[in-house]
């Protein structure tokens, strides 16, 4: 525990209060935390949308090749993040597999947009939602949704009514994990998405850059995103914890 | 013909092999002791197991090969599985929901459910909150508002007090009536089986043993597990016209039978003596007190000797003819309560 | 698992021991910019050849990492920077020794081997069809860019801004832009995998990297004799060859 | 799905595979990809033997200040890793606020040992642990450690034989979670323990290096630290879901 | 004296308040509805959930406030709970560990008592894999094996079959006659209560509203839930010597009572008529029939009239008597089985 709190307070000590206000009103910041949030958040979304199946798979079902899928997954965990970041862009950039055949059909490019750093947020935070999800299922009593089975739900209705319910702390706390991980990521995102205030630049890369040519103003931004998140989260638990009671 | 099944379910240790048919409207019980395999035959029912053989016919349609969400057929379970993140009204308007009812449909059937049940204060409820009486009641409600046309029951009234046993009891038999499907049932409660079952299952180690009307399974049980759980002493010997001999005793019975024979009589038909008792010398030996239980207002002694028999006497009576696991003591069996019939 | 970490912590706590102690040094630790890797690599080498029984242990990243790791008491030697700001941060605290500029080096347009942007010169990059990426300015070689940039009085709009000169080269090398301004030894270490195209606006915009002993580094004896060797011919022969200027 | 496993098969089709059986022998990859096995393996014994209790104080008490500590837990997960470095110098650097007296004390330092790996690692991992456990624990039902409390089992021992398995489904996708990610370190490993080979230089930070010279050898690299833990993870799962079930 | 509990629990819409003596080696069942408080009285006194109020005392030791682990409390509970990582034999091992035994001591021990249980065979099987009656007899051989001061089961027999039950209930008495401590049951079985408690003690909606010997209990029945529990159709009136006044009918009864008193009289003592028969007008009235349900192998049939009853008749006689619901019908009730008591 205080290994996990001193260091924060290390931070909290070398943070130059002082110029806090003034960096805070910074037009750049508030655009780049602005950001942040909106993307690590649509990025949860899409990893919920993508991820909570994807563990259903992997918990309730036997197919050949599980187990290897399941393997798979942990992938992007494991990539050091700048590699995943290029490896986005083999596939989604302009010459890449998929990005290629998306820039000549529709035009469309996702490399140096916003939708890139929704992307590469996606594919570094979304093992962390597939993983906390299926040990969720794992962990529920499957007679439930035979009961529900029994009566009448179709695999579908059973998922989203009986099972999610269920696994709700599970998949609360893999999507927290997801969000946190999507808000701090900084190596896929500008290897991906590149960094241009406004439209890529996120904070954990204003915090990067600050950190080049004043490490105070980096400590400062870094507290900004942290105060911020910390507020977010305890502020979605409390609401969450409170639904499920 | 409403239901008409073969199911063979095997397990590592196990094998379920029964024939099971259910016309309409009727009610069968399937009766049998732990491990018998009464649950299973219930899952497989379902759809929650598969068949590794039989097949399972309702209403003329061949439906083992369907999936439990698409066989009409609702499901008490044992140990309710309420569904623990809705109220016990959702929980009940679930199955509607499922079959494509509106939400205020749903709800309003059961509401409608929850009050025959005597749950209407309840139905905000989450299950954590109920006592399990209650939270059996609802699971029960939640089974009849799918409408099914097979209705399953995993000892539905086993958490259930005696007064609400017997108005849900009636309630159940009232809805059972009311619609044409079937209704397999199982209890271990002898008393449940025989009010509520039009007919009676047996099942032992996966197998059916005896099958037939409470009565008459009641008056002639053929097993020692039937016969415990009617209360009969039972024994199994060979027929001679008037008389059944069992283990070298000569048994006397209302019934003549010949060849191989059961004869039954319940525990107050046997009487106990301290010394050999003068008259008739029929049903009549010696053997040793084995183990004295209270039974009711009355006391169950159990004798061993050439056939093991259970006894009931009042309680002036034990201490009478100090009645003490060990003491030898005679017995006698009233012929006039004894009946024999073929095995 | 102490048994490694143990071993690791004993070294770097007794190196200041022995420097205090017994004048015989064996241990180099450099800490050094990320694009000195393959330069510094070799000189170390060469070190060791040269000073038999010494070791040379490099620790390379970003100078500002590096220059945050001195300030907070790392055990270095030698500290050879990517831009000047960072020594000064190093210097400011009172650590560095004497420096020097050894090596610099400039900018190049660099565009994919097929240029499909058909950039020729520094005012194409201004054509809002072509694609283009730039370092931030506050890494080093975006600092370049902007004088260089403001020396041509161009306004050039970059697609993104990169965290440093790599990831401004992967860029070129995956074709997601078709130019961008990269200093001349990236060009030459990506070995044909872009091509380089000079700029005489480049001189306006000249990258100095400091060397310095440390003040209070652990071998201090082998500290200056490694800044030496890289400021010796034997040095320079090295950093040239990979595309760096002499300063 | 397709989305995680396109990029990989990306990275696939651009690697050098010619020069990949020359690079596996270079000692220094060997010497690497041990050191990043060994020290995120430490470090998941770490954030086990920390994050659990940690994750049941969350789940199964209720302390002032606990909501608070809460979302403290998932400050390394939202801090840029480079800012989390920074902080642990703050802390354990020989100039840190704990390091300066350590030095004096023990005349240790953690900075650039391969303990400080394991320190960063652990550091940057242990939300992922505590987050995945503390769902888990909260998806539980209390009611058997109830029963085992009636049975004489102290808290200890009802968390230990009773709490523990059955939240096992959990814990070990949490450790997996938590292997990965150390495995994956690399910001705060560089700026916390630096990057000397044999010693704090991980696959990662050589990926990092090797990307400064020869980006094909990084692909490689980060291919084989890839297939390594994919084949460890694989195999761990085999195991221990056996043993479980 | 062994156990002498004041419990009183709030809870947001329901409040329990119960004194509770239990005596060395004396077995006292709770009794009642569902919801009436019964599985809160015994958490409460596991130390599962705290007391709003009272105390408990346990041989003289105040333990209201240890916590549960270091209460002398074994506890089997009404879903058993059995820890599904754990095989039955380690279930029953668990407690002994806990107590500081070695682990052979442990098991060897387990081992014995699942002998005891007949489940020998099922050692190595987790929980999941035992049928309902095998998990429910694991959950009783764990709650012994910690050789508890006080046991508490929460209806711990509703889930075996007839048999076993009988041998578990005699097991299970051996046990309790054993050794010195106090046992206090939950069921709603009328007959697992007569036959294992030395005492009754009925709760309903949280209060105590009847105690005493099972017997007693049974004979004088002073609530409409025990009575009917019983079987006994019960009403309460004001006694003038040998009559009872009752809804303006006058029940004659062997006993004589001033005041008010309640009457009781089993439903066979019941005889009905399609005409008003002749003879001794005592006890006779008009109704008209409410419901009609089969009971074992008689008819039960309830008739509503200036007081509610239930009588019991034979097949033949419902087809005999055309005993539809809603048919008018004249009740007599025999004086010989009607009993009078002072309310
Ligand atoms: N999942 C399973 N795998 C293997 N064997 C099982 C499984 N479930 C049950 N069994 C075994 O199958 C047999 C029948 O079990 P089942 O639950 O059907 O009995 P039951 O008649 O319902 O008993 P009870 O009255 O005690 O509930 C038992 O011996 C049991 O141990
Ligand atoms: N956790 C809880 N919070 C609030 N109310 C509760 C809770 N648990 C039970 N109750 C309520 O307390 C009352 C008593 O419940 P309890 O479980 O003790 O009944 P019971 O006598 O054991 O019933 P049954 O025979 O049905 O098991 C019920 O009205 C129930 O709804
Ligand atoms: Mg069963
Ligand atoms: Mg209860």
């Amino acid at each position: 525990m205080a290994f996990l709190v001193l260091p924060l307070a290390g931070l909290l000590i070398r943070a130059p209060w002082s110029t806090l206000p003034q960096r805070l009103a910074e037009p750049q910041v508030i655009e780049a935390l602005r950001l942040s949030l909106v993307t690590a958040s649509v990025a949860t979304v899409v990893c919920l949308v993508l991820g909570v199946p994807l563990a259903w798979l992997l918990a309730r079902t036997d197919f050949p090749g599980r187990r290897l899928l399941r393997a798979l997954v942990t992938v992007p965990l494991v990539l050091p993040p700048v590699v995943g970041g290029v490896a986005l862009l083999l596939v989604f950039g302009r010459r890449g597999l998929v990005g290629q055949w998306l820039e000549s059909a529709f035009g469309f490019s996702l490399p140096f947009t916003t939708a890139g750093v929704v992307v590469a947020e996606a594919f570094v935070a979304m093992p962390f939602l597939v993983i906390a999800v299926e040990g969720a299922l794992r962990a529920a009593d499957p007679r439930y949704e035979e009961a529900a089975a029994t009566l009448g739900a179709s695999r579908f209705t059973v998922f989203r009514r009986v099972t999610l319910p269920l696994v709700a702390p599970g998949v609360l706390a893999g999507a927290v994990l997801c969000w946190a991980r999507a808000l701090g990521e900084f190596g896929a995102t500008i290897t991906f998405a590149g960094n241009f205030p406004g439209r890529t630049q996120t904070m954990p890369l204003a915090v990067y850059l600050a950190l080049e040519t004043e490490p105070e103003a980096a400590i400062v931004l870094s507290l900004v995103l942290l105060a911020v998140s910390v507020v977010i989260l305890a502020g979605l638990r409390d609401r969450w914890v409170g639904a499920a009671a | 013909m409403t239901l008409r099944a073969r199911i063979v379910v095997r397990r590592p240790a196990f094998r379920l092999d029964l024939d099971l048919t259910v016309g309409r409207g009727e009610v069968v019980t399937l009766l049998g002791p732990n491990g018998a395999g009464k649950t299973t035959a219930l899952r497989a029912l379902a759809g929650l197991i598969p068949l590794t053989e039989g097949s399972i016919e309702l209403d003329g349609v061949r439906i083992e090969r369907e999936p439990a969400e698409r066989r009409p057929v609702g499901v008490v379970f044992q140990d309710y599985l309420l569904f623990p993140h809705l109220s016990a009204l959702d929980n009940v308007a679930f199955g509607p929901r499922c079959q494509g009812r509106s939400k205020a449909e749903a709800r309003a059937r059961a509401r409608e459910l929850l009050d025959r049940m005597g749950l209407a204060e309840f139905s905000s409820v989450r299950p954590r909150r109920l006592s399990g009486g209650q939270a059996q009641r609802v699971a029960l409600a939640r089974a009849l508002a799918v409408e099914p046309r097979l209705l399953l029951l995993d000892e539905p009234l086993a958490a259930l007090d005696a007064h609400t046993r017997l108005e849900i009891r009636s309630e159940l038999r009232r809805r059972l009536t009311a619609f044409d499907g079937a209704t397999v049932l199982v209890t271990h409660d002898p008393l449940d089986a025989m009010v509520l079952a039009d007919r009676l299952v047996v099942v032992e180690d996966g197998a059916v043993v005896q099958e037939g009307a409470p009565g008459e399974i009641a008056r002639r049980p053929r097993t020692d597990y039937v016969a415990r759980l009617v209360g009969l002493n039972l024994f199994r010997g060979e027929g001679d016209g008037d008389r059944v001999t069992v283990g070298g005793l000569a048994f006397a019975a209302e019934e003549r039978v010949s060849g191989p024979a059961f004869v039954a009589f319940p525990p107050r038909a046997v009487a106990l003596y301290r010394t050999r008792p003068d008259g008739s010398p029929r049903n009549l030996w010696e053997g040793r007190i084995d183990g004295v239980e209270r039974h009711g207002d009355h006391i169950r002694v159990h004798v061993d000797g050439p056939v093991p028999v259970a006894a009931d006497v009042t309680p002036a009576a034990v201490a009478e003819l100090d009645l003490t696991p060990g003491r030898r003591i005679w017995v006698s069996v009233k012929a006039a309560e004894t009946h024999a019939y073929p095995a | 698992g102490s048994s490694p970490a143990d071993s690791g912590a004993a070294r770097a706590s007794a190196a200041p021991a022995t420097s205090a102690s017994a004048p015989a040094e064996s241990e180099l630790t450099v800490f050094a910019a990320a694009s000195l890797t393959g330069t510094f690599t070799e000189l170390g080498k060469q070190f060791e050849a040269a000073h038999p029984g010494s070791k040379v242990t490099f620790n390379f990243g970003s100078s500002a990492t590096l220059a945050q790791q001195i300030t907070q008491g790392a055990p270095a030697d030698v500290f050879a920077a990517a831009s000047p700001a960072t020594m000064k941060t190093v210097a400011d605290a009172g650590l560095a020794g004497a420096q020097t500029v050894f090596v610099r080096n400039k900018l190049e347009i660099a565009v994919p081997p097929d240029n499909p942007g058909k950039v020729e010169n520094l005012k194409d990059l201004t054509d809002p069809k072509v694609k283009v990426a730039l370092c931030a300015e506050q890494v080093p070689c975006g600092a370049a860019a902007i004088k260089a940039l403001d020396a041509a009085g161009l306004k050039v709009t970059p697609v993104t801004l990169e965290q440093d000169v790599k990831a401004t080269l992967t860029k070129v090398q995956l074709g997601e832009v078709d130019a961008a301004l990269v200093y001349q030894t990236d060009v030459i270490a990506s070995a044909g995998k872009v091509t380089g195209i000079p700029f005489p606006e480049a001189d306006r915009a000249i990258n100095d990297y400091p060397i310095a002993p440390l003040a209070k580094a652990p071998s201090p004896a082998l500290a200056q004799q490694f800044v030496e060797l890289v400021l010796s011919q034997q040095g320079r022969d090295v950093l040239t060859k990979a595309g760096f200027e002499a300063p």
